[in-house]
């Protein structure tokens, strides 16, 4: 492995664990030290596929403790398919951490964390943290069906207070999880990772009532590092995360595309024009 | 000579590069972007993202969608102009351990001249190529590199301005490339990168739309390799320039498929998308192959599989 | 509605197919073949292999090359001549349960016209594709379907010679696709077929020399899809008669992909190399599709996902 | 499974088991009644991947007894490593029995079979029929190495008489099985499967010695099913396996090209003119 002493966020890890906590929906625990320690809440990791033969596949770091890191993902098409038939033993390469994870700086005392479907995977090393410094987390989770809420007796145990949604209601409340978010009381600072259209309703409610929102957005991904521009979201150039671009006033715009993959995958929801 | 390391150092006009392997314009970024995964030493050199006169914003999104065995693409040459690239960003790419090659975009003859002439006199840039398969503003939706005079009128005004390598990035969008890379050949070009992605589409079947923001897209990956081999084949017998070939390059197989057909040197863009570590596995399991057979240098192989078009005719062939 | 099985039949100029798949050319024998393994009350025709003036041997070996998410052919047009074929076995074609649609290749107009005219005057064939992707002899391994004007005249001069249903098939190697398009309409083309295969080689890196014993050969299968999808859309765009899309068409929702671009009917080949099963589950699901979504008849979603190339553009954009 | 009540030579079938005699070489035995009734020897089957995701694979069926049918099969790419990777209990669909198999009907009593590699999978029901017909059987059967000459007992068991060779002499002879021929005694016929250089010098041998060879040759396919003219050798016209063609005087040919899925994959030696 001459190759990847040289590159310290190249991995090739062993997977030490494969678990099916529900149908579709994958747990892969990676023996990654060097993956684990680096991992900051909201990071994701490019995964190359075994067979060599597909695009590497983005997947949240789900879980970073003990030396391990693990990834949560459904099955939803080629690649997904295929991780899901690694076993334990087999080992995977990856590239991470990447990309900069949800911003926990300002020690807020009363988090909401909004999560639809595989977006838990992105926020269960948020809630640990926010926990951990004592923090109130509210930890607001839709899922199509009761099944699909994996893990959501973990985020329980753990300290978060549960407000859960499912698409039939067999389990919670039936409907939007931004609707149970719109009906509660407001937290002082909102994480939210999910389909779009969850996000942008979480950015709306977030703008109406005057709470700051993190939101970690998904666009299908080419390199995952930064090299193509292929994974971008309108932002306010005045963006701290924005890449350099010239003004409207020197034929450039206030408005530009930033890589998902690089300045985010987590963005401002004020500072987002999608 | 069995034993000794076969040389795998090339050249492209006067581009000198250690390894065979450019990573593709719009693929790798500066190299920077792939330093944390890639040892960029062990790489020919970066082609930098294509940059254009003014400033662009690029296409809406979807940009990507990924098809069998390949990958759409329609960026849209994101980029923030010449102005505040040459300011701002080109001064990081300095003191890379591969060479660096600018890469220039543009919708007239005049853009292409001036941008060339200003990111050629800059110290970091070692090779200038020359995209000329992006729309044609002036004549809806055309590209330059799919009419041989467009071409030869970029390449024309570009030349003026540098005596740096040139290598003009040739479309596979067209009837017959070799009258566009002689075209090319003729009026100074130094090399000929072949090819670039194909056009192509996909539609989201639940949506009823087009999949990228920009309806149409570049087609890349494994899937145009085939198509990416005989653009070369045919250009190599074509002209007496060196060839960058690229196209779905993976394996080393796939890299000595280009070299046997006639590129003196490669580019590897899709592939860095499924795993970084490939450049560099593709110039260490090439340097074993040319080992194994005894082979001192890869200059050897190239062409060696060019045995023209009509020979291997038992009658008269076709592709029916 | 949402209960009602909705309709599939689709019409080609006179050609009237109870469901809307016909079988590429070259890729299906004359179905016979097939039958032992698939229902050819269940698709919609068979375009029977290209038939030429004179008798062929076809090409040397290999024939065939198998490459990422495709495969590359070059048959060489392997055919007993028209002679042979309508004396001994057009016969044996009658009665299909499926519609049998002949198909013409050539080396001049006069080839096209000769054995369009005669093949036609037989009750066994129902409608004609003309295949103007084989090299032009006179011209040196062009291809008549790669020129508007020699296009137009072989669909002229076929034209003359018959009533029945002529459907035009368009190679996709070329800078203009619409262009042939058009002229193949204005000159009496009942119909397009959309796309052949794109040309492309493969090389043996052991043996240094191209795997197909034509040197190059005929890019089919999946892996351009996106090519034929993007065609489709495009010769839809500029044209009113119906169009056969095909190109790596393997499942329901690459199907409706061509649906959706405009095609009018689809054409499987390489796809029944894979499971002959595909044609028939094909059918079966795109009821299901129409059928869950309350759309009548196919007809309805023909061209639907067509949005023209700009309008989807939000700053000027392009593949790069 | 109403697709395929309508097609006989259609089957989905149930693996029995899945067996590897040799590293890299596998046996499945599927549970095929009908296919296995059907076959004959020589016959091969067209197996589709289980991914869908590539051409469907040739493979001769090796054996056919007790309602069951088997493919033995080397692991040389991407299809056959999928198919090495089915499991027992797992179902395949495939096309079968394809092509004509070997000609048995003349009744010789001295038979030698010429197996090279993975063509032994070509020979085993020839060497039963052969067998129980009380013909004398040698089998002249080369491997690169010992481990690489499979299923060679088995053959040794049920009668033949074994002439074994291998390219780096681990095992019986050092060399080309084709020069173990040429030194043998001779029989009244040859069958023989094996890579094309081999099989030409069996034809050289047989034309020498003036025996009649039947030859089982391999090409790549596309459809199989003889529908794509993709996979042909030069055979001469007056062959009663030679597909319609027009007669050189008729502007035809003397030598056309045969499919080696629907004419073959077995030729008389003497009619090729490859
Ligand atoms: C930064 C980032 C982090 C991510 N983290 C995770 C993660 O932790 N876990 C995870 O499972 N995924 C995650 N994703 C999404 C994952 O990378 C994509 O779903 C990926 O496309 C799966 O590849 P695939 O080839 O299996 O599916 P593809 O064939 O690429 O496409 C998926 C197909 O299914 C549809 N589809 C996509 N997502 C869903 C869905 N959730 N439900 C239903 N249909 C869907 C798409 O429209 C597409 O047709 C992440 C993406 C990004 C950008
Ligand atoms: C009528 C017929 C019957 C056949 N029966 C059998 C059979 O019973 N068992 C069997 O294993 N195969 C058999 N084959 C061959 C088999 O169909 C091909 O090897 C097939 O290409 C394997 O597909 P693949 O995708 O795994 O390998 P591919 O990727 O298609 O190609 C095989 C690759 O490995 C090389 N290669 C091919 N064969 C060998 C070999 N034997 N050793 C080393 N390298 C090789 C080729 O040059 C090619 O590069 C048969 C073929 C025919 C036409
Ligand atoms: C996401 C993406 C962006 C690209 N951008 C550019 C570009 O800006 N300029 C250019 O000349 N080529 C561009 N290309 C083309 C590549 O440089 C390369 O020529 C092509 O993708 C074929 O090689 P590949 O199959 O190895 O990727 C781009 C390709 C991709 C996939
Ligand atoms: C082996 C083979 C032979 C073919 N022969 C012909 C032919 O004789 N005439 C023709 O018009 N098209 C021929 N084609 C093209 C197909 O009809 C079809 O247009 C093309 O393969 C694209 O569709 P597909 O990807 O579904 O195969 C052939 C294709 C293949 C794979
Ligand atoms: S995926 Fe390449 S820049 Fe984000
Ligand atoms: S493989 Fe198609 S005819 Fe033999």
């Amino acid at each position: 492995m001459a190759l990847l002493d040289l590159h310290p966020r190249m991995h090739v890890a062993t997977v030490l664990e494969h678990s099916e906590p529900a149908n579709g929906t994958h747990v892969l625990s990676l023996d990654a030290p060097d993956l684990a320690r680096a991992t900051r809440a909201g990071q994701y990791v490019m995964v190359v596929p075994p067979s060599g033969e597909a695009a590497a596949t983005a997947l949240a770091i789900y879980d970073n403790s003990g030396n391990r890191a693990s990834v949560l993902f459904f099955v939803t098409g080629k690649r997904t398919r295929e991780l899901a038939a690694v076993e334990a033993g087999d080992s995977l390469a990856l590239a991470g951490p990447l990309g900069n994870g949800f911003d926990l700086s300002r020690g807020a005392r009363d988090v909401a964390i909004v999560a639809g479907g595989v977006g838990i995977a992105s926020v269960w090393i948020c809630a640990r943290e926010l926990l951990a410094r004592g923090a109130r987390v509210r930890l607001f989770y839709g899922a199509r069906t009761a099944e699909m809420l994996v893990e959501a007796q973990r985020f329980a145990d753990a300290g978060c207070e549960l407000i859960l949604t499912t698409d039939d209601g067999s389990c919670g409340e039936r409907g939007f999880v931004t609707d149970a978010l719109a009906r509660a009381s407001m937290p002082q600072e909102i994480l939210a990772c999910g389909p779009s259209p969850m996000l942008r309703r979480v950015g709306e409610i977030a703008r109406e009532r005057g709470v700051l929102a993190q939101l970690s957005l998904e666009e299908t991904f080419g390199c995952g590092v930064g090299g193509c521009w292929g994974c971008v979201v309108p932002l306010v150039a005045s963006s701290a995360q924005a890449p350099g671009f010239p003004p409207a006033d020197a034929g450039g715009s206030d408005v530009v595309y930033a890589r998902i993959c690089k300045e985010g995958p987590v963005f401002w929801a004020h500072e987002l024009r999608w | 000579m069995v034993n000794a390391t076969p040389s795998l150092a090339t050249k492209i006009g006067k581009l000198e590069l250690n390894y065979p392997t450019l990573m593709g314009s719009g693929c790798y970024g500066s190299g920077e972007e792939f330093a944390p995964f890639a040892d960029l030493s062990k790489i020919g050199g970066v082609v930098l993202k294509s940059v254009t006169r003014l400033p662009r914003l690029g296409n809406s999104t979807p940009r990507l969608v990924h098809t069998p065995a390949g990958m759409l693409n329609a960026i849209g040459l994101q980029n923030p102009g010449i102005d505040w690239y040459l300011e701002r960003e080109l001064h990081k790419y300095a003191n890379r351990p591969c060479k660096i090659v600018g890469s220039v975009a543009g919708f007239s003859v005049d853009d292409y001249a001036d941008v060339c002439r200003r990111l050629a006199q800059r110290d970091e840039i070692e090779a200038i190529e020359l995209n000329v398969s992006c729309p044609n503003v002036a004549s809806e939706g055309e590209t330059f590199g799919c009419y041989p005079d467009l071409t030869a009128r970029v390449v024309e005004a570009a030349r003026a301005t540098t005596d740096k390598t040139l290598i003009v990035k040739l479309s596979p969008n067209v009837t017959d490339i070799t009258a566009v890379a002689r075209r090319a050949e003729s009026c100074g070009a130094d090399a000929l990168a072949v090819i670039n992605t194909v056009r192509g589409m996909a539609i989201d079947v639940d949506a009823w739309r087009p999949r990228l923001g920009n309806v149409t897209g570049g087609l890349s990956g494994p899937a145009i390799r085939p198509i990416a081999v005989l653009a070369v084949y045919e250009v190599a017998a074509a002209v007496k320039i060196p060839i960058v070939g690229q196209g779905g390059i993976e394996t080393v197989t796939d890299a000595l498929e280009f070299f046997l057909a006639g590129a003196t040197a490669i580019s590897i863009g899709t592939a860095n998308f499924t795993d970084p570590r490939i450049p560099q596995r593709i110039v260490a399991e090439l340097e074993q192959y040319l080992r194994v057979r005894g082979v001192g240098s890869l200059a050897e192989i190239v062409g060696r599989a060019n045995m023209g078009i009509s020979n291997a005719h038992q009658y008269e062939g076709d592709e029916g």
